[in-house]
């Protein structure tokens, strides 16, 4: 779960990270007026959880209320990168002489946490990374210790932060992991760190994400996800509950598990068909779950056809055929054809089950998928 | 022969009075599994499926003399019981649990470092070794007993795969299902060890997945280590970068490496063939074997 | 330092641990209307920092206002094992069927922390341990982890805590481990944990020392740390930052680190002689911390010599001797006679220094000692 | 030879800047110590006494080749100071700083058993190999070059055994005061182990006091493993029971463990003499060599 960037700079901030006066505005006079309260230069910055915010016109420096009013007007309703802006914050625009890059992850391969330095803020980091690995400066944590005073202080100074704020830099590192650690952070961020004249460090961006198995202890956060802005249909998987991902594709895919989803899709391409989504129904899928997928699957106007196809350990096939029967059976008539093929715990059961009027049934994964790819190509509108 | 899973495997489920554990244990014990006891805090003194349940896993495995340890415990509390087991100790932990939040995974791997035990999972179907026991929720019946080892990141992949190879009369040694989370115990480094050290294993199927760059390490390895021929099976070559594709693991990040072409041309590079569909991993065993 | 019991059970109480109505009086009244509030029976308990106040007629139970009155008139203003009783906790007596301790502290030798359950507690702890060790569940804890659920629930199983309130037993003991950690416990203590006729659990007593080299970083316990109530002399020691121990004998002992100090004491012993104290002056003792020394020894009546023993290393014989001149030159008349060995550090330099028509000079430990025990012998009163 | 400390210490003082990390900077420099770099967060460039400061320890062991370290920071930093030099790594850490929280020293414990880094102290006068190098706050002149090990758990007293058997001309291969803390480093069985293996060590001189079971341990270490003689002293033999006598050692519990004449059994026990007194000691190493 992804945090906006004022919800978390409140984070930053109540942890005593310090952040630019700023205020939430959701109408452009609200806009104005917070932006007259802070006095100018304000920075109006759209609130989307996308990345290259400033480069697609989502950030914009104003001197007085007329350019404050014009930024606001044009960001808030905007379409940025598909997603739909309604918030701008509005914020103090930071005098710096220099901009820092820190941050905390989890590094995948190590299996413990990582905090990382570098004096090449306020850009792309990840352009950075992979440019200039040795302009970032990496400390590893033991998960167990937590992160130790002299990590970041060692990691500030092997990033080459200048002494008189390398003190404060590391205070800021500190409080950073601890926060990562105490809210479940999958990432945290703040890029870029600023220095200003005074030799003050101060956050002007702000990346937390959550780690979404974790929300169930972090009220407090589960409390600020909002409505998903994006893609209707994902939107809707997302209610449902699935692992879905839209793609441009006319082969409908349902399946369970996520890496035999993933090899339906890579055989419909290697028979010559374009999946036109991942869509995984996860395991022990029940009679609803079924009719959820089909209903996802035929709300999407691209799809010509559909496969489904159910490997069962968990899941049990007869439950999944009971599932697809019922699904079916709901309809006047079925908007796609289905090509079922159901394998493993009670799949001969479900087999015997499955209404072959509805769908047409295949024994094995290949020959599901190229029978998917050909009505596909019948269909196609 | 066998690796991690044989017949001296003694099994206790740790969640056993729930659902899933319930159920599972039953299909467990069908199959033949050795499964000594069940551990639930508060239940001991009770039965399931005939099983024995203890309030504590040490109390079950001086008991009973478990030496394997099943998690089918909450998310929640799936750590705790995974450090639980380790420090019981067990020889072999298989966590079935799903969701279980990263940082708690980070914790018990730092703990695992320390311990002599087999974790493998969590999120992932378990280990069998067919015709002996299975720890897990794997449909027992599509496995048989042979020369081919196999370790998988996905669960219902390895199914696939597994079904193919069965039916081709291509019978497993011990198939092993790492799981696809960001944090986990078994690797396909580890794995692939086992396997090499197994002298009944002929040749190995690893299946991987886009993300991350266990892949990537796992073919050096193979390169510089096995004998053991390895034949290889990626999903994912069709996922836009960027996307996450349901596992945690199955995300590309579009940088080069991670990507499902990065994964195989490191396989092939270290003399893996690698199938682009189910059907020509068993075509490439088939060859091998 | 240790907190009393009303200071520990509003700690632990805080923290979430069940813990009996309870109210703390200064006064007969006080007391009386406390055990009014709360309800008969009640029990009167001297808020003094000793064990065994049970025993010793710190603690009554009573039925009503005479009683309560009765009790509070004996208790307050007791003398119990050398301290006063100025306060008593007067507290809802609860209705109990079994008694449990709970404790965690520093195992010295394994350097890491035990937490410890026993199904035996409201008797004195330690003489179950020296008795029946195998009657207390130890659980040792991974200080950089921390205690695990589940190690908690093991010692309590292993304990052979009624499976009805294991759960909730278990909980309070992740707590106190907890409370322990979070506030630089060096002992924390339930005895007795009692088990109701309903199970409930409740803490009827407690015990919370902390580390007092981590008070800087415990503000609020720092400011619960009263004026000791206990002899005046360890009072004045304690003001001055002196590890200092009142004995029976009439042998002064100053010196610098422990094991000298002790040995000092012992070689007193060796000769013949009855140390009065053990004074430890520490590392780097500057002129005033000699003089404060020398007042602390003086002061005590059964004092007849003393002897000065100094090894420099971080200290200087040269400004001890300084310290001891001046110090000395300040009396009329010098109140016993002062034997000084200095060895180390500006040894040397000190011994020219020294006033030899103030103090004796020794050289070596042995003959400073035999000196002192002289004197005493010479000088007793 | 010698233990811990030789010609090839290259010390990094961690707290140069402060009082004390300065005074005793040119104490150890003075007696030939070579202290290569100071340590302190922010100091980095400046120079102490000559010696050059960086801002961690990392950089002065990197720019310095230092292989040791000596703490001279304040208590509530200390803890950190120490997990600083053992990830740096250097090969010896020297805690001199008194009164650091019991906790944090319990977690450094913890971190130290995973790595081959000898940690001395805290709380402790340092370590000294005479007439080569000293570490910490010893006073050097009283020393001697010699084959008699030192090991002891309190400072002044170390000074004192020393002074008696440096005027006897027994000289000393290495001494080491341990600390008098409730968790230490180094111990009396991993001094008495180094001493063991030191062929130069002729015989070692063991100072004790009351509290903890440690002197008992060492007692059996010696009887099972040792062919080096042991001289013992402890102090604290009239200490009253249950008083706490300045160190958080030195305190007895009066359950008959922990008390001076448990541990003087013990040691004599395992075959070791113990001296009434400081010239006793002397004596039984003068019988000895």
């Amino acid at each position: 779960m992804k945090l906006h960037e004022y919800q978390a700079k409140r984070v930053f901030a109540e942890a005593g990270i310090p952040t630019p006066d700023a205020e939430l505005a959701e109408t452009v006079d609200a806009a104005v007026d917070a932006a007259e309260a802070i006095g100018y230069p304000v920075a109006i910055k759209a609130q989307v959880q996308v990345g290259g915010r400033g480069k697609a016109g989502g950030i914009k420096l104003v001197d007085d209320a007329e350019e404050a009013r014009e930024a606001a007007e044009d960001i808030l309703g905007m379409d940025l990168k598909g997603y739909h802006v309604d918030r701008v914050l509005v914020e103090e625009a930071v005098d710096f002489t220099n901009e820092l890059y820190v941050g905390v992850t989890m590094d995948r391969g190590e299996g413990k946490p990582v905090a990382m330095v570098s004096t090449r803020g306020g850009v792309d980091i990840e352009e950075v990374a992979a440019e200039d690995p040795d302009a970032i400066a990496r400390e590893h944590v033991d998960p167990a210790f937590g992160m130790q005073p002299y990590q970041a202080r060692k990691a500030v100074y092997d990033a080459g932060v200048d002494r008189k704020v390398a003190n404060d830099v590391a205070g800021v590192l500190t409080t950073l992991y601890d926060l990562w650690a105490a809210k479940d952070g999958s990432d945290a961020e703040i890029n870029p760190l600023m220095v200003t004249a005074d030799d003050e460090v101060i956050a002007a961006d702000a990346v937390m994400n959550i780690d979404g198995d974790a929300l169930f202890r972090q009220p407090e956060l589960a409390e600020m996800q909002e409505e998903a802005a994006e893609d209707d249909l994902e939107a809707k998987a997302n209610d449902y509950g699935f692992d879905y991902v839209r793609l441009d594709g006319n082969v409908g895919i349902i399946g369970n598990g996520a890496g035999l989803v993933m090899t339906t899709l890579d055989l419909v391409d290697h028979y010559g068909g374009e999946p036109a989504n991942f869509l995984d129904i996860g395991g022990g899928a029940k009679a609803e779950r079924v009719t959820n997928a089909l209903d996802m699957v035929f709300s999407d106007e691209n799809v010509d056809a559909v496969v489904f196809n159910i490997f069962g350990g968990i899941t049990r096939g007869d439950e999944v055929a009971q599932g697809i029967n019922e699904a079916l059976d709901a309809f006047d008539e079925i908007p796609k054809r289905v090509v079922v093929r159901l394998a493993g715990t009670k799949a001969e059961e479900g087999m015997e089950i499955l209404n072959t009027d509805l769908v047409t049934v295949e024994k094995t994964l290949e020959d599901a998928v190229q029978r998917a790819v050909e009505y596909a190509e019948e269909d196609s509108q | 022969m066998s690796v991690l899973v044989d017949e001296d495997t003694r099994v206790v489920v740790q969640g056993i009075t729930g659902g899933e554990g319930k159920f599972h244990t039953e299909q467990m014990l069908e199959y033949g599994t050795n499964v000594v006891a069940g551990a639930v805090p508060g239940k001991g003194g009770q039965e399931v499926a005939g099983v024995p349940v203890y309030d504590t896993v040490h109390r079950a495995a001086r008991e009973e003399d478990a030496n394997a340890a099943v998690v089918f415990v909450p998310p929640a509390f799936a750590a705790d019981a995974c450090f639980e087991a380790l420090d019981a100790p067990v020889d072999l932990v298989v966590a079935i649990t799903e969701g279980i939040p990263t940082q708690d995974m980070s914790k018990v791997y730092r703990k695992l470092q320390e311990t002599d035990t087999h974790l493998v999972g969590p999120n992932c179907p378990g280990v069998i070794t067919p015709g002996v026991a299975k720890l897990g929720i794997l449909p027992g019946n599509i496995f048989s007993s042979g020369n081919v080892g196999l370790v998988s990141r996905s669960g219902t992949l390895t199914y696939q795969v597994v079904d193919n190879l069965t039916k081709r009369g291509l019978g497993q040694t011990t198939a092993i299902g790492i799981g696809g989370d960001p944090i986990i115990g078994t690797d396909f480094i580890d794995a692939l060890e086992l396997f090499e050290a197994d002298p009944d294993t002929h040749a190995v199927v690893m299946c991987g997945e886009i993300g991350g760059e266990d892949e990537e390490e796992a073919a050096r390895y193979i390169g510089a280590n096995m004998d053991t021929p390895v034949v290889g099976f990626i999903a994912g070559r069709t996922a836009p970068p960027g996307k996450r594709m349901g596992h945690a693991g199955a995300i590309v990040s579009g940088s080069g490496t991670g990507t499902a072409q990065s994964k195989i041309d490191a396989l092939e590079n270290a003399g893996t063939p690698v199938g682009n569909t189910p059907e020509e991993v068993a075509d490439h065993v088939e060859d091998i074997l």
